[in-house]
């Protein structure tokens, strides 16, 4: 049984936004490629302002705490990243039990990516965040360890370049969207690989 | 980047400050500068609430007033606003008959009003309707993808709502009404230049100077191709074929021509492609009944237009020459 | 250079042929394009004409109709219209009362129109009066130079003319009265880049990414100094200083603030330099009873804006009130 | 006594409108430093204009169809040049008799100079096309051939680099204008300098 403690919720929430910010400049220039040039910026508002209430959520049970930074990151980054990524923290907060195993915490990761595409209206293979989601859950439900699913993220997101684009406002460019990364995508790898350097080093 | 502007996390909620200070006649900002509202509500009228990222100015807060928007939510410059700010506004303006949301065909804003609909509905019980517009040909349209985006035609949505609206139609009329305002405008986008979002610094796209982006939208998003730039009769033709043949049958047909700009073009060649326009759509067999020329729909400082053309019956004419008063369109009162 | 055009020579016909078309109920063009008119006139009513080079659109076209002007003479781009145009003009629409010329302080303007004057009266014995703006104070004055230039302000100039005119205000009071909200008005230009001219094909002047030019007219000339590009409110400031101590005495006196873009500048970046403005004037205790904000008096694709103050008493926000209806400024009916 | 025939006025006519388009893009020069940059343009419009009109032109006698193109300038010019040049051909004609001697001419130039000065309100030293016609008119009195006469306008054009200008648009940069020629007066340099070659061509 793991229990992340709330100061293991503080770090990872610090590490996640400060991760955001180093990485903004990248995000917004991809989304420059093939959207408009804000993705950087929107997610850096909503982990910013997930950081700066950080004292009030820390203070809540960890299935609390992620449903009210959801719930902060829907209010704060907006467009179409902050439903989204909202939604996601929101839904795994809900399902997830305040003492969970590996199958209770991929299970609850497997509601929130079911209730990403809900939101969304989307499925794997639109050249969205869902691409970096739902390989990330497979890989949760192989088995793999948490530096590995890192890798199948980071993997995931490369692998969103030479798709064409149904989903999102790379949608609207049709063919010129292929041969871009989408910044949904990079965003949920950089998380995912914040996550696993703080899980790494846990006992 | 040049702007007249103090910083890129203020050009916003100072310009939102001057505008509803330079038309306190017809709106307030919400204390917390979540939305524009009307100033004085019309109890018992369904309330009408839009909302987008900044950046297309007078979009949407420039036409709240009588005969048009109850509220307009502003997000940040692109980004569409976020859930609390729509599901405030909606409360902020109704009045008991219902409250519709108009809201263009962008994921992030169709999400976001999607939350705030639900909310509303959890929290208030109080009735909210939604209307999607996505009059934008550039885009391929299909069942499995976003699908078009809506641009210039939402003006002519929301006049014309609005106007019915103020009339006293019900939720439902007024949402069945705007679906087919929506489905009689097309329209079609080109770029001269990018535009330069205040937190990016830098223009969006880079663009030589004898290029154009041919199908763009209003967020310097690249467009459906890069062409060669070509003399406005020709660039006219190519956009104005492409809304005919969306459109089927419109010999005949009265109809708005609107002539929008982007921001960074000047009336002298919006009139010009007006011009162009008018010749090509009539050479269709189409009336042009009504104009509009202008910058409504923009993408900040963008250079370039986009052509819309919207079939219009005599009720709906009826309802364009309704009378209104916002900032940016004002006639009949 | 990137326009939207066919090519520098038809720019301008083909322009004004759209902006007659689109707004066909409120105007209509001369047979050999020399001027445009007012549908339909007022018999008895002053006939008010203006004029200049094109370029600065909506002025004057856009500002024909109910309320304004009777007819507009367009010049080539930025190069005032010939005698002819303002006799020709002149002559179409007196209907007895006489004729006021309003100009704004160019030599080639003033020129023109003195020698349309002087074969009017040798001609027809016609009565016309002519009417000079000079609201800029951008330009040393002095009695033996050019002087100052007229710029905005000769939109305030027009209406509250025009108005009073439409209330049957006889030829000379028009012309004292236009000579007194001239008085009144102060303008100050900033820009952030050149513009254009069709037939030129290039920038009129260079200027470096971090360089405003400070004080400048409406026709890409170079301003008074060039200046590193500084915040809105710095440069807002300084703008605002010059006009408060150009007016002497403002505390406790009504006015319109007036920001007009010059034809690059998007609204968001207006409504802050509106934002702005109306914090310093505020400030030296000015009431600002009336706004606009728009790009009404520009300079092609020009980005920069230009601050306009205009002291008005309760006679001449009456007359700012009175109803207008044309092509770019409409109210009331 | 001299008597310009209907043949040397086309030449002349012809001569100055296309020495006008071959000069016309450095005229525009000029006017974009201290200008609106359209001198160029504005002369060339006219001048066309005037010789397409040749035929009818110069069927007149030589005072009328001076007068007729002076009014076809002011007709079509526009802008400041377009009165002032249009009143020196205008008052030029009107002032000289059919047949003239070097008095008469000086006497016809020196009313139409003044005319000028007198339509735009302005004397010399002002940075305009009045630095170069005094000049002009000085030489004419002085006895100065044809040829010296082109000399002396192409040196008071150049003399009005260091002038601070307080007539025309070049006045509202203040002392920004001074370094820079006076585009009209170029113009008229110009001008002077085709009519020189035409007339010391003559036997
Ligand atoms: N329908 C959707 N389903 C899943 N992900 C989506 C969808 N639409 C957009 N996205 C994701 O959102 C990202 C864009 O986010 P962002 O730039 O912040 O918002 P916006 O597109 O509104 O500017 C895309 O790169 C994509 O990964
Ligand atoms: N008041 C004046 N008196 C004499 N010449 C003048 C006057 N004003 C302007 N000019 C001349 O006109 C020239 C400019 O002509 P042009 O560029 O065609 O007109 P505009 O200044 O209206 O654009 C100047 O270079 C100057 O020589
Ligand atoms: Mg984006
Ligand atoms: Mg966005
Ligand atoms: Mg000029
Ligand atoms: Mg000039």
């Amino acid at each position: 049984m793991t229990r992340l403690s709330s100061d293991d919720f503080r770090a990872l929430v610090t590490a996640m936004a400060s991760a955001v910010a180093d990485n903004a400049e990248r995000l917004t220039e991809l989304d420059r490629a093939i959207g408009d040039g804000d993705h950087g910026a929107n997610m850096q508002r909503g982990f910013d302002a997930v950081a700066a209430d950080l004292d009030t959520l820390a203070a809540k049970p960890l299935p609390e705490a992620l449903k009210a930074a959801g719930m902060k990151l829907v209010m704060t980054v907006g467009g179409a990243s902050g439903p989204l990524v909202g939604t996601f923290f929101m839904t795994l907060g809900k399902e997830l039990p305040e003492e969970f195993d590996r199958a209770g915490f991929t299970e609850a990761f497997s509601k929130a990516v079911a209730a990403v595409a809900a939101r969304g209206k989307s499925h794997q293979g639109q050249k969205t965040l869902l691409d970096v989601l739902f390989p990330m859950q497979a890989a949760l439900e192989d088995g793999k360890s948490v530096g590995e699913i890192a890798t199948i993220a980071g993997q995931a997101a490369e692998a969103t370049i030479p798709i064409l684009a149904t989903r999102g406002r790379a949608s609207f460019l049709g063919e010129r969207s292929i041969g871009h990364m989408d910044p949904g995508a990079a965003s949920v790898a950089l998380l995912a690989s914040v996550a696993a350097s703080m899980l790494e080093q846990q006992p | 980047m040049k702007k007249l502007m103090n910083g890129a996390d203020t050009i916003l909620s100072e310009s939102l400050a001057g505008f509803t200070q330079a038309h306190a006649d017809i709106v307030t900002l919400d204390g917390s500068g979540k939305f524009v509202r009307r100033r004085e509500l019309r109890p018992g009228k369904v309330a009408l609430v839009s909302g987008g990222g900044s950046g297309h100015e007078p979009l949407h807060a420039g036409f709240v007033g009588i005969g048009m928007l109850d509220a307009a939510c502003p997000g940040q410059v692109f980004t569409s606003p976020t859930p609390d700010q729509m599901v405030e506004a909606a409360q902020a303006v109704d009045t008991g008959a219902g409250v519709l949301f108009i809201v263009k065909n962008y994921e992030g804003d169709v999400m976001n009003f999607d939350m705030a609909a639900e909310m509303m509905a959890d929290m208030t019980g109080a009735q909210v309707q939604q209307l999607i517009t996505n009059d934008d040909i550039a885009v391929e349209d299909s069942l499995f993808t976003t699908g078009r985006r809506g641009v210039a035609g939402t003006l002519v949505v929301e006049k014309i709502v609005g106007a019915a609206a103020e009339q006293g139609m019900d939720l439902a009329g007024l949402k069945a009404l705007g679906e087919r305002v929506n489905r009689a405008c097309r329209s079609f986008g080109v770029a001269l230049s990018s535009c330069t979002v205040p937190a990016a610094g830098k223009p969006t796209f880079d663009i030589g100077e004898g290029e154009m982006e041919f199908g763009v939208g209003i967020h310097g998003e690249p467009g459906r191709r890069r062409a060669p730039l070509a003399t406005a009769d020709a660039i006219a033709a190519e956009m104005c074929e492409g809304i005919v043949k969306d459109l089927g049958q419109v010999a005949g047909r009265n109809a708005l021509l609107f002539v929008n700009g982007f921001g960074g073009t000047p009336l002298m060649e919006l009139y010009l492609m007006h011009h162009s326009a008018r010749r090509l759509f009539e050479g269709h067999g189409v009336q042009i009944a009504r104009s509009l020329t202008g910058s409504y729909v923009t993408a900040l400082d963008m250079a370039g237009c986009s052509i819309t053309l919207a079939l219009l019956d005599d009720d709906l004419l009826a309802l364009w020459d309704a009378p209104v008063r916002t900032a940016a369109l004002r006639w009949g009162v």
